[in-house]
C-alpha cells in the first residue's frame, strides 16, 4: 500500500473555502462554478477529516508548527467534526439550491456575483470556529463569520434588507466586541487563551467579568431571547439560499462557542443555568407567538428559529447540577436537527415563494399554483424541527426530556411539550394553507412547479427526518474524544 | 493605584461608554462610532495584559492580538458606512 | 424459536415504498397508479398469509435498530401483532378497491393514495412494533398520514375538522411520548413482553405506575376516542368515505386500541395492572365511553356522523374486555378488534355508496334504498344487525365472549352494560335499516344531486366485508377463524392456568 | 350424515338467495311450499335421538334431533309448508314479492333452525334471525298501522333478544357448557332462569309481553300470520323446554309467576279480544289466550320437577294442537277474505269453523283433549294452585269459544284483504290441508309421542318479583306510550338531549374562553413587541444580561 503523503485535513478545511473566496471574487463570471466547485472540494475533505477522526479520534495540528499557549492549535474532536460535517452537508446542498436559484434570469448580477465569494467566507469562518482551539481565534473567526454574513444579508439589495442587514451588523459587531472584551479579561487573568490552559482555572473576579461579556455578547450573536430582536428581519428579508446558510449555520457557531465554554471556562453555576433556560423559554415562547402571529412565511420560519434556539438553551441549561456532562448531546443534537431542518425549510420557502409569486401565509391557499414538492420538502422539515419520530429533532427531544425525567426536572420536560405544541400551531397554519382547495375557482394544478431546485431541500428534509434513525452512531461519533470529559 | 489598573479601569470605561452608546443611540453612523469606542475600549484591555513591570518587555502576543482587532475592526467598520450609504440612497429613491 | 429474517420489515416496506411513488405519479396515470395500488395490497395480503402461517407454526420474527443508546426500533410478529396486521391487510385490499372506485375522478388522486399507503405502512408499524418507542414512532407517523386524507376535499370544514383532528391526536402523540419517556426511565426499557416488564417497578413505586399508566392512556385513548378525548372523532367524518373506512376500521381507533392492548398485557401484565388497581379504571372509563357514544349517536341525523359516534362507542369493547382481566373477555375484546373493524368499515362503505350513489346523507332520507340499492343494503343491514350483536354475525361473538368474560372475572356489572348498549345500538341501527327496506323511496327533489349508478368496485367492497362478518361469526371456530387465533394469543398472555 | 340437518336450513337459505335474480324468481314460488319439506321428512324419517357436531361453526355449534324437537319440528315444517304453498298465492309475482319471500324464507330457516341446533349460540343465532326476519313479514302491507304494528313487534323482540342474550350467557357460564343439553341439566340461579322466561315469553306472547301480538298478526298478510302464530310463537315455548332445567330443578317462584300470568293471560286476552274488530287481530288475542295455558302447564313444571314428564307430554301436545289449528283458522280466515261470492263465502266459513270448534275444545278433538290431559297432569303439581286451575281451565274452554264466536262476526264483516291475483281455488288445498291435520291430530298423535305420568308436589310461598315485574311493566309501558306519542326519533332525541346539552354546554363554554384567550393572544404579543421595539428593550438586555451574570458569578468567588 502506497503511504499517502499525510495531507492536513484541518488546515484544509479552513483554508480550501478562502482560497475558493478569493478566487471566486476575482473571477466573477464563473464564480458559480468557482464557489461549487470550492463547497465540494470542501466538502471531501471534510469526509476525509470525519473519517480520520472515526479512525485516530480526535485529530490535533498546530498551525505553523508553534504550538499552544503561543500559537494557534486547529483540533478536531467528534463534537467539532460532527459540525463541520454538518455546515459543509448543509452548505454543500444549499450550494446547489443556490446555483439553481441564483442562475434564475430574473436574479440580478450582484447576486451571482458576491453571493459566491460571500459565502465562501463564511464556510472558512464556521469551520474555523469548529476547529478554534484559543479564544482569540474564535473572536476573530466570529468576526470573519458576522461581516460575511452581513454580506449575504444585504444580497438582495432590497431596502428592508439593507436595513436589517445594518441592524445586524450592529448587533454582530457589538456581539463581538463584548466577546473580545471577555477575551481581553481572560488574558489579563491567566495569560493564555487556549482552551486546555482555562481548563483549571479558579474563579475570579476577572473570569467571573469575561464570562458574563463572553455569555452577552454570544447571546446577542446566536440571538438569544430578548437579545433576539435583529434576527427576524434579517433573516427573512436575505434571498432564500442566504436564510438558509444565515438560520441554519450562522447561528449554530456561537451556539457551539457557548457549548464550549460551559466546558473550559468556568463551571457553570446552577443559578446562571437556570437563568440561561429561563431565557430559553422566553425564547419558545415569544418565538413561538410571533411565529403564530407572522403573517409571512420566511418571516414565520425565522421566528420560529428564535423559538428552536431557545430550545437549544432549554437542552443546555437542563444540565442543572449535573454540569453539561451529559446535557450537550442533546443540545447538539437538536442543533444538528435544527441546521440540517431549517436549511430545507428556508429553502422550501423561497422556492414557493419563486412559484407561488408572493410569501402571505394567508393566500396560500389561493394560489392556483401548488409547488408540490417544495411543500413536501417544507412539511417534511416541519416535521423534524417539530420533533415527531423518526426525525433528528426527535432524537434531540427524546434525550433532553429523558435526561430531564432522569434528574426529576419535570419543568424542562413541561417546557419541551409546550414548545412542541407551539411549533406545530405555527406550523400547521402553513401547512392549512397548502392543503386548502375551496378558495379558487379554477381547477388547482398539482405536480407544477417541479425544478431541480427542489432537490436540494427535498434532499435535506429526508435527510433531517431520516437521520433520526442513526441517532446513535451519531451521537458515539460526537463523543469521540470525549469533548466533555465524560469518562472513557 | 497601579499604572495599569488605570489603563485598565480607563479601557473599561471607554467600553462602557461605547456600549451605553451602542445600544442607546439611534442615528447609524454614530452608533457605528459607539461600536469604534468599544473595540478601542477593548484593545485597551489587551494593551494593559500586554504590560509588564519595565525591565520585562512586554509580551508580544497581547500587541498581536490587538492589531489583528484593529484590522478587523477596519473592515467591519468599512462594511458598515458601506451599508449606511446605502440605505441612504435607497432611502432617498424610496421617498421620491 | 426466533428468527430474525426480514419479512416483516418487507411487509412494512411495500407500502411504505408504494407511498412516494404514488405521490410522485402524474395525475393521469389512473391505471398504473391503480395497478401499484392493488398490486403492492395484493403481494402484502400474500406475505401476512405466509408469515401468520409462520407465527402459527410457532416463530416468532424480531428485528432491531438501534437508534438512541440503549433504545431500539424494534419489529416483531408476535400473534397479536398477526391479529391487527392481517386486518390491516385485508382490509386495506377491500379499500383500495374502494378508494380506486370512489374517486375515479375526484382530484388529487396522487395525493391521497400516497397518503393512503404511507397510513397502511404506519398501521402495519403499529402492529408489528415490538417495543412502546417503536409503537409511538409508528403511531406519530399514522397521525402525519392520515391528516392530509381527513382533509382530502380541502374545503373550510374540512380543514376545520382536520385542525381538531391533528391538535386532538397529536397532543395525544406528546403525551404518549411522556408515557414512553417516563416507562423508559422508569423501567429501562418499553419492550413488549408478554406478562410484562414493570412487575418489580410496580411494587417499588406503585404511584409512579398509576401515574404513568394514566399518561400512557391518555395518549393512547385520544385516538381509541375514549370519552372525554373523542371528540375529534364525530369531526373527522368529514373525511371521504373509504377514508373514515379506514380510520374507523383499522387505522387510527384500532391504534390506540391496540397501544391499550399492549400496554396492559406486555408493559404492565395483566396481574400487575390489576393489582395496582388499572384495569378498574379502565373498565370504568371503557364503560362510560361505550354508553355515552351510543346514546350521543341516537340523536344524530348524519349517517356518517351516527356511525362515527358508535365507533366511539364500540372501539371501548375492546378497552372493555381488556380491562376485565380474564381470559375469555380478552379473547372477545381481541375478536372485537377484527369484527368491529369489519362490521364498521361495511358500514361506512355503503354510507359512501349511498352518498356518491344517491346524494343521501341523513337518516332521514335513506327512505327505500333498499330498494334501489339492494345489494349495498344487503351488505349494511348484515353490518348493523352485527352491531347489534346478533348471531351468527361477528360482533354477537365478541359481545357473547365479553359476557361471558365479565361473569369469568366476577364482574357481573358487565352484562348489564353489555345489554344496555346493545339496546341503544338497536335503538339508532334498526330505524336506519326500517327506513331502507320498508319505506317507499321519497321523490327526489329538485335539486338533488345527479345520481350515479355506482360501479362494482363500490359494490363489492362491501358485500366483501359483510360476508366477513357473515363468515367471522359463522364459522368463529374453524381454525385461522379471529376467534381462534385469539384464544392463541389470550394462551401467550394469560399464564396456563389460568385456563 | 350431516346433510340431513344442513339441507333444511340450506334450501330456504339458498332459495332466498336467489331471489336477487328477477329471472329466478318465478321458479323460486314453485318450489315455496317445498322449502320446508326436507325438514319434515327430517322429523318423520330421522332416528332419534340423532345429533352432529360443526366445529367450526359459531364456536363450536352442533345440532341434533331428540323425540321432542322432532315433534316441533315435524308440525313447524307442516305449518310452513301450507304457509308457503298460501304465500305462493299471495304474492307471487306482486311487487312486493321479493321483500316478502326473503324474509319469509330467512324467517323459515331460523325457525327450523332453532327446533334442531343443540347449543345455546346456534339456537340464539336461529332465534334471533327468525325474529328479525319476521318485521319484514309484519310490515309487509307498508301501511301505516303496518309501520306501528311493526315497531311494537320489533321492540319486543329486541327486548326478548337482550332477556335471552343475557339469560343464556348466565345460564352458560353456570353450566360451564354452551350445550342446551348441559343447560337443562345444570343448577340455574334464579336469575338467569327469569332472563330466559322472559325471553322466551315475549315470544310466547304471554301477558303482560303480548302488546306486539295481535297487532303483528291483525298487520302481517294472512300468510304470514299462520306462521307467525302458528309456528313462531311456539319457538317461545320450545324454547323454555331446551334451555330450562324443568322436570330436574325446581323453581317454585318462576312456576308461581308463570302460573299467576298464564291464569290472567288466559282471561284477559279474552276480554280484551272481544273487543277488537280485526279479525285476525282477534286471533291474536286468541292465541295469548292459549299461550296462557301453555304458561300455566310450565308453570306448573318450574313448581313441581316430579310432574314434569306428564307435562312435557301435554305440553308438546298442545303445541301441536294450537299450532295446526291456528294455522288453519288464518289461513282458512285468507281463504274467506279471497272469495268473491256469497257462495265461496258460507263455504269457507264452513271449513274455518272446523279449526274454530277444534280450538274451542269440542268433545273428540285436540282441543279437548289437550285441556283434560292438562287437567290431569295439573293434578300431579301444586296442590294449592289445583282448585283454580281447574276452574280456570273449564272457563278457558268458554271463553274461547267466545272469541272464536266473536272471529266469525269479525270475519264477516271485515275479511282480510287478499291480493286480487289471489285464486282461491289454490287457497283451499294448503287450507284444507291444515284443517285436517288439526282435526285428525288426536289420531296421528299416538303414533308419534308419549304417554303420560302424575306426582305431586307443593307450592311456595310468593315473593317480590310480582312486584319487581309490574313496576318494570309499567316502566315500559310508559316508555313505550311517551315513545308512541311523541314519534321515535323525538322520543330518541329526549333520550339524548341532556347529553347533547352537557356536551353542547361544555362546546360553548370552552369556545367562549377560547375566543376571550385568542383575543388577548391576538392583542398582547402586538402591544409586547411594540413597547418593547420602542424602549429598545433586545438593547437593553443586552446590559442587563451582563450584569446579572455578573451578579451570579460574583456568588462564586467567595
Amino acid at each position: 500500500m502506497i503511504e499517502m503523503p499525510a495531507i492536513d485535513w484541518l488546515t484544509a478545511v479552513v483554508f480550501a473555502p478562502l482560497a475558493g473566496a478569493i478566487l471566486a471574487f476575482l473571477l466573477p463570471r464563473q464564480a458559480h462554478w468557482v464557489g461549487v466547485g470550492a463547497v465540494v472540494l470542501t466538502a471531501l475533505m471534510a469526509s476525509a477529516l470525519v473519517l480520520q477522526v472515526l479512525t485516530e479520534g480526535a485529530v490535533v495540528t498546530p498551525l505553523g508548527n508553534w504550538g499552544a499557549p503561543l500559537g494557534i492549535d486547529l483540533r478536531a474532536d467528534g463534537l467539532s467534526a460532527t459540525l463541520m460535517a454538518m455546515t459543509t452537508g448543509v452548505g454543500l446542498l444549499v450550494s446547489l439550491g443556490a446555483l439553481n436559484s441564483y442562475a434564475h434570469h430574473r436574479a440580478p448580477e450582484r447576486m451571482r456575483r458576491y453571493f459566491w465569494p460571500l459565502w465562501l467566507l463564511l464556510l472558512s469562518g464556521l469551520n474555523g470556529v469548529y476547529l478554534s482551539t484559543d479564544l482569540f481565534n474564535l473572536y476573530v473567526m466570529l468576526e470573519v463569520i458576522s461581516l460575511a454574513a452581513v454580506g449575504l444579508t444585504v444580497l438582495s439589495g432590497r431596502i428592508e434588507a439593507v436595513r436589517a442587514g445594518l441592524e445586524y451588523m450592529y448587533a454582530s459587531i457589538l456581539g463581538a466586541l463584548l466577546f473580545l472584551l471577555g477575551v481581553g479579561f481572560v488574558y489579563l487573568e491567566l495569560g493564555r487563551l487556549d482552551f486546555a490552559g482555562l481548563l483549571a482555572a479558579p474563579p475570579s473576579p476577572a473570569l467571573g467579568a469575561a464570562l458574563a461579556l463572553m455569555v452577552a455578547g454570544l447571546a446577542l450573536k446566536t440571538a438569544l431571547f430578548p437579545l433576539h430582536v435583529w434576527l427576524p428581519q434579517a433573516h427573512a428579508n436575505a434571498t432564500a439560499p442566504a436564510s438558509a446558510l444565515l438560520s441554519a449555520l450562522v447561528v449554530k457557531a456561537s451556539l457551539y462557542i457557548v457549548l464550549r465554554l460551559a466546558q473550559y471556562l468556568l463551571p457553570l453555576s446552577e443559578v446562571l443555568v437556570a437563568l440561561i433556560g429561563l431565557l430559553g423559554v422566553g425564547a419558545i415562547l415569544w418565538g413561538s407567538i410571533q411565529a403564530l402571529r407572522a403573517e409571512r412565511l420566511k418571516l414565520l420560519v425565522a421566528w420560529s428559529t428564535v423559538a428552536q434556539i431557545g430550545l437549544v438553551f432549554v437542552a443546555f441549561a437542563r444540565a442543572g447540577a449535573d454540569g453539561v456532562a451529559e446535557s450537550w448531546k442533546a443540545a447538539a443534537l437538536l442543533m444538528l436537527a435544527h441546521a440540517i431542518a431549517k436549511a430545507a425549510m428556508f429553502l422550501a420557502a423561497g422556492r414557493i415563494k419563486e412559484e407561488i409569486g408572493h410569501d402571505r401565509i394567508r393566500e396560500l391557499d389561493r394560489s392556483p399554483v401548488r409547488p408540490t414538492l417544495a411543500q413536501l420538502s417544507f412539511a417534511l422539515a416541519a416535521i423534524s424541527l417539530v420533533g415527531l419520530p423518526p426525525s433528528l429533532g426527535f432524537a434531540g427531544k427524546w434525550i433532553l426530556m429523558e435526561g430531564a425525567m432522569t434528574s426529576g426536572y419535570w419543568h424542562w420536560i413541561a417546557v419541551t411539550m409546550i414548545a412542541t405544541m407551539l411549533s406545530v400551531a405555527y406550523f400547521s397554519r402553513v401547512l392549512t394553507g397548502f392543503l386548502r382547495f375551496d378558495r379558487q375557482r379554477t381547477t388547482v394544478g398539482e405536480h407544477q412547479g417541479w425544478a431541480l431546485a427542489d432537490a436540494a431541500p427535498l434532499t435535506l428534509a429526508l435527510c433531517a427526518l431520516g437521520l433520526g434513525l442513526l441517532a446513535a452512531p451519531i451521537l458515539a461519533f460526537m463523543n469521540i474524544g470525549y469533548p466533555f470529559g465524560g469518562a472513557p | 493605584m497601579s499604572t495599569g489598573l488605570i489603563f485598565g479601569l480607563t479601557g473599561l470605561g471607554v467600553f462602557v461608554v461605547g456600549l451605553c452608546g451602542a445600544l442607546v443611540l439611534v442615528d447609524p453612523l454614530r452608533r457605528v462610532l459607539a461600536l469604534k469606542l468599544c473595540s478601542v475600549g477593548a484593545g485597551f484591555m489587551l494593551v494593559v495584559a500586554a504590560w509588564k513591570a519595565p525591565p520585562e518587555a512586554p509580551d508580544p502576543v497581547p500587541h498581536a492580538l490587538v492589531i489583528t482587532g484593529i484590522v478587523v475592526m477596519i473592515s467591519a467598520t468599512a462594511v458598515a458606512l458601506a451599508l449606511i450609504r446605502r440605505l441612504h440612497t435607497l432611502e432617498h429613491e424610496h421617498h421620491d | 424459536m426466533n428468527n430474525a429474517s426480514l419479512l416483516p420489515l418487507i411487509i412494512l416496506l411495500i407500502p411504505l415504498c408504494a407511498a412516494p411513488v404514488l405521490l410522485a405519479l402524474p395525475e393521469r396515470s389512473a391505471g398504473l397508479r391503480t395497478a401499484i395500488n392493488l398490486g403492492a395490497a395484493l403481494v402484502k395480503v400474500l406475505l401476512v398469509a405466509w408469515l401468520s402461517w409462520k407465527v402459527s407454526q410457532g416463530v416468532i420474527y424480531d428485528l432491531r435498530w438501534t437508534v438512541l443508546p440503549g433504545l431500539d426500533l424494534n419489529l416483531q410478529a408476535d400473534p397479536l401483532a398477526i391479529l391487527f396486521i392481517a386486518l390491516s391487510a385485508v382490509l386495506w385490499l377491500i379499500t383500495t378497491v374502494y378508494a380506486v372506485g370512489y374517486l375515479e375522478k375526484g382530484p388529487h388522486r396522487a395525493r391521497f393514495f400516497g397518503f393512503f399507503s404511507l397510513c397502511v405502512a404506519a398501521t402495519v408499524g403499529i402492529a408489528l412494533a415490538g417495543n412502546l418507542f417503536t409503537f409511538l414512532l409508528f403511531y406519530e407517523m399514522l397521525t402525519l398520514a392520515t391528516y392530509p386524507l381527513v382533509i382530502h376535499y380541502g374545503t373550510a370544514a374540512a380543514l376545520r375538522a382536520g385542525r381538531i383532528y391533528l391538535i386532538y391526536t397529536l397532543g395525544g402523540g406528546l403525551v404518549l411520548l411522556l408515557g414512553t419517556l417516563g416507562l423508559w426511565v422508569l423501567a429501562g426499557s418499553t419492550d413488549f413482553v408478554p406478562g410484562g416488564i414493570l412487575e418489580g417497578v410496580a411494587e417499588d413505586t406503585p404511584l409512579a405506575a398509576q401515574l404513568l399508566f394514566a399518561v400512557l392512556i391518555i395518549g393512547l385513548g385520544v385516538k381509541a376516542a375514549m370519552v372525554p378525548l373523542h371528540s375529534w372523532l364525530p369531526v373527522a367524518m368529514v373525511a371521504p368515505a373509504p377514508v373514515s373506512a379506514l380510520l374507523h376500521a383499522v387505522a387510527v381507533v384500532k391504534a390506540g386500541a391496540f397501544g391499550i392492548i399492549r400496554v396492559v398485557y406486555e408493559v404492565y401484565g395483566i396481574e400487575t395492572a390489576q393489582a395496582l388497581g388499572l384495569t378498574t379504571a379502565l373498565a370504568v372509563l371503557a364503560a362510560i365511553t361505550i354508553l355515552y357514544g351510543s346514546i350521543r349517536a341516537l340523536g344524530q341525523d348524519d349517517i356518517k356522523r351516527r356511525l362515527a359516534w358508535s365507533t366511539v362507542s364500540q372501539v371501548s369493547y375492546i378497552a372493555l374486555g381488556v380491562a376485565l382481566a380474564s381470559p375469555i373477555a380478552a379473547m372477545g375484546a381481541l375478536a372485537h378488534l377484527i369484527h368491529q373493524g369489519i362490521m364498521k368499515i361495511t358500514l361506512f362503505m355503503v354510507a359512501g355508496n349511498l352518498a356518491e350513489g344517491l346524494g343521501i346523507k341523513q337518516v332521514s332520507r335513506m327512505n327505500g334504498v333498499g330498494l334501489i340499492m339492494p345489494g349495498s343494503m344487503a351488505a349494511f343491514t348484515l353490518a348493523a344487525l352485527g352491531m347489534i350483536g346478533l348471531p351468527p354475525l361477528a360482533g354477537f361473538v365478541s359481545k357473547w365472549y365479553l359476557a361471558a368474560g365479565g361473569l369469568d372475572a366476577g364482574q357481573g356489572w358487565v352484562i348489564p352494560l353489555l345489554l344496555g348498549s346493545s339496546l341503544l345500538n338497536a335503538a339508532y341501527f334498526l330505524p336506519m335499516l326500517h327506513r331502507a327496506w320498508f319505506r317507499q323511496p321519497d321523490a327526489a327533489p329538485q335539486d338533488a344531486p345527479v345520481r350515479r349508478p355506482i360501479g362494482w368496485m363500490l359494490a363489492a367492497p362491501p358485500t366483501a366485508t359483510a360476508a366477513l362478518v357473515l363468515v367471522a361469526g359463522g364459522l368463529a371456530n374453524a381454525p385461522f377463524s379471529p376467534l381462534e387465533w385469539t384464544r392463541f394469543i389470550v394462551t401467550l398472555e394469560y399464564s396456563a392456568e389460568a385456563f | 350424515m350431516k346433510i340431513v340437518f344442513i339441507l333444511p336450513l340450506l334450501l330456504p337459505t339458498l332459495l332466498a338467495m336467489l331471489m336477487v335474480f328477477p329471472a329466478a324468481r318465478p321458479f323460486i314460488w314453485r318450489l315455496m311450499p317445498l322449502a320446508a319439506l326436507p325438514a319434515l321428512l327430517l322429523a318423520l324419517l330421522a332416528p332419534v335421538p340423532l345429533g352432529v357436531r360443526g366445529d367450526w361453526l359459531l364456536m363450536g355449534a352442533s345440532f341434533g334431533l331428540d323425540e321432542v324437537s322432532r315433534l316441533f319440528l315435524g308440525f313447524t315444517a307442516l305449518l310452513w309448508i301450507a304457509a308457503g304453498a298460501a304465500a305462493r298465492e299471495w304474492f307471487s309475482g306482486t311487487p312486493g314479492e321479493r321483500g316478502f319471500a326473503v324474509c319469509f324464507l330467512l324467517a323459515m330457516t331460523g325457525n327450523l333452525g332453532l327446533i334442531i341446533a343443540q347449543d345455546a349460540l346456534g339456537f340464539y343465532a336461529f332465534f334471533a334471525l327468525m325474529s328479525f326476519a319476521s318485521y319484514g313479514l309484519v310490515v309487509q302491507a307498508r301501511s301505516q298501522a303496518a309501520f306501528e304494528a311493526g315497531r311494537l313487534y320489533i321492540a319486543f323482540v329486541i327486548l326478548g333478544e337482550l332477556a335471552l342474550f343475557a339469560g343464556l350467557a348466565l345460564a352458560a357460564s353456570e353450566a360451564g357448557s354452551r350445550l342446551l343439553a348441559d343447560l337443562r341439566s345444570a343448577e340455574l340461579s334464579g336469575l338467569s332462569a327469569s332472563l330466559l322466561l322472559l325471553g322466551f315469553s315475549v315470544k310466547l306472547g304471554i301477558m303482560p309481553l303480548h302488546f306486539w301480538l295481535p297487532p303483528a298478526h291483525g298487520a302481517a298478510p294472512v300468510p304470514a300470520s299462520a306462521v307467525l302464530s302458528g309456528a313462531m310463537i311456539k319457538a317461545g315455548l320450545f324454547g323454555m323446554l331446551a334451555t330450562l332445567p324443568l322436570g330436574t330443578q325446581a323453581l317454585p317462584d318462576h312456576g308461581t309467576v308463570m302460573m299467576a300470568t298464564g291464569l290472567v293471560t288466559i282471561f284477559a286476552a279474552v276480554l280484551l279480544g272481544l273487543s277488537q274488530d280485526n279479525p285476525k287481530t282477534v286471533l291474536g288475542f286468541s292465541s295469548v289466550s292459549q299461550m296462557g295455558l301453555i304458561a300455566l302447564g310450565l308453570g306448573a313444571g318450574l313448581m313441581a320437577p316430579a310432574a314434569w314428564p306428564a307435562l312435557l307430554a301435554v305440553l308438546v301436545f298442545m303445541a301441536a294442537h294450537h299450532a295446526l289449528a291456528k294455522g288453519a283458522l288464518f289461513l282458512g280466515a285468507g281463504l274467506f277474505g279471497a272469495q268473491t261470492g256469497q257462495s265461496g263465502r258460507v263455504l269457507a266459513l264452513i271449513i274455518v269453523a272446523v279449526p274454530a270448534l277444534v280450538l274451542a275444545g269440542a268433545p273428540a278433538t285436540s282441543g279437548a283433549l289437550a285441556k283434560e290431559a292438562l287437567k290431569s297432569a295439573l293434578a300431579d303439581g301444586s296442590e294449592a294452585w289445583l282448585p283454580w286451575l281447574i276452574v280456570g281451565l273449564t272457563l278457558s274452554g268458554l271463553a274461547t269459544t267466545l272469541l272464536m264466536a266473536r272471529f266469525g262476526i269479525t270475519l264477516w264483516r271485515k275479511p282480510p284483504a287478499a291480493p286480487s291475483i289471489a285464486v282461491p281455488e289454490g287457497l283451499v288445498l294448503s287450507t284444507l290441508g291444515l284443517v285436517m291435520a288439526a282435526a285428525a291430530l288426536p289420531f296421528i298423535w299416538p303414533t308419534a309421542a308419549g304417554p303420560l305420568a302424575a306426582p305431586i308436589s307443593a307450592a311456595g310461598p310468593t315473593e317480590t318479583w310480582p312486584l319487581l315485574l309490574g313496576a318494570t311493566l309499567a316502566l315500559g309501558a310508559w316508555i313505550r306510550a311517551r315513545a308512541l306519542a311523541v314519534g321515535p326519533q323525538v322520543f330518541r332525541d329526549q333520550i339524548a338531549r341532556p347529553f347533547v346539552r352537557v356536551a353542547k354546554g361544555a362546546e360553548k363554554f370552552v369556545a367562549r374562553q377560547r375566543r376571550a384567550a385568542a383575543r388577548i393572544g391576538r392583542r398582547a404579543p402586538a402591544i409586547v413587541g411594540e413597547r418593547a421595539s420602542h424602549w429598545r428593550l433586545g438593547h437593553t438586555a443586552v446590559a442587563a444580561l451582563i450584569v446579572m451574570v455578573l451578579i451570579i458569578e460574583a456568588n462564586g468567588w467567595k
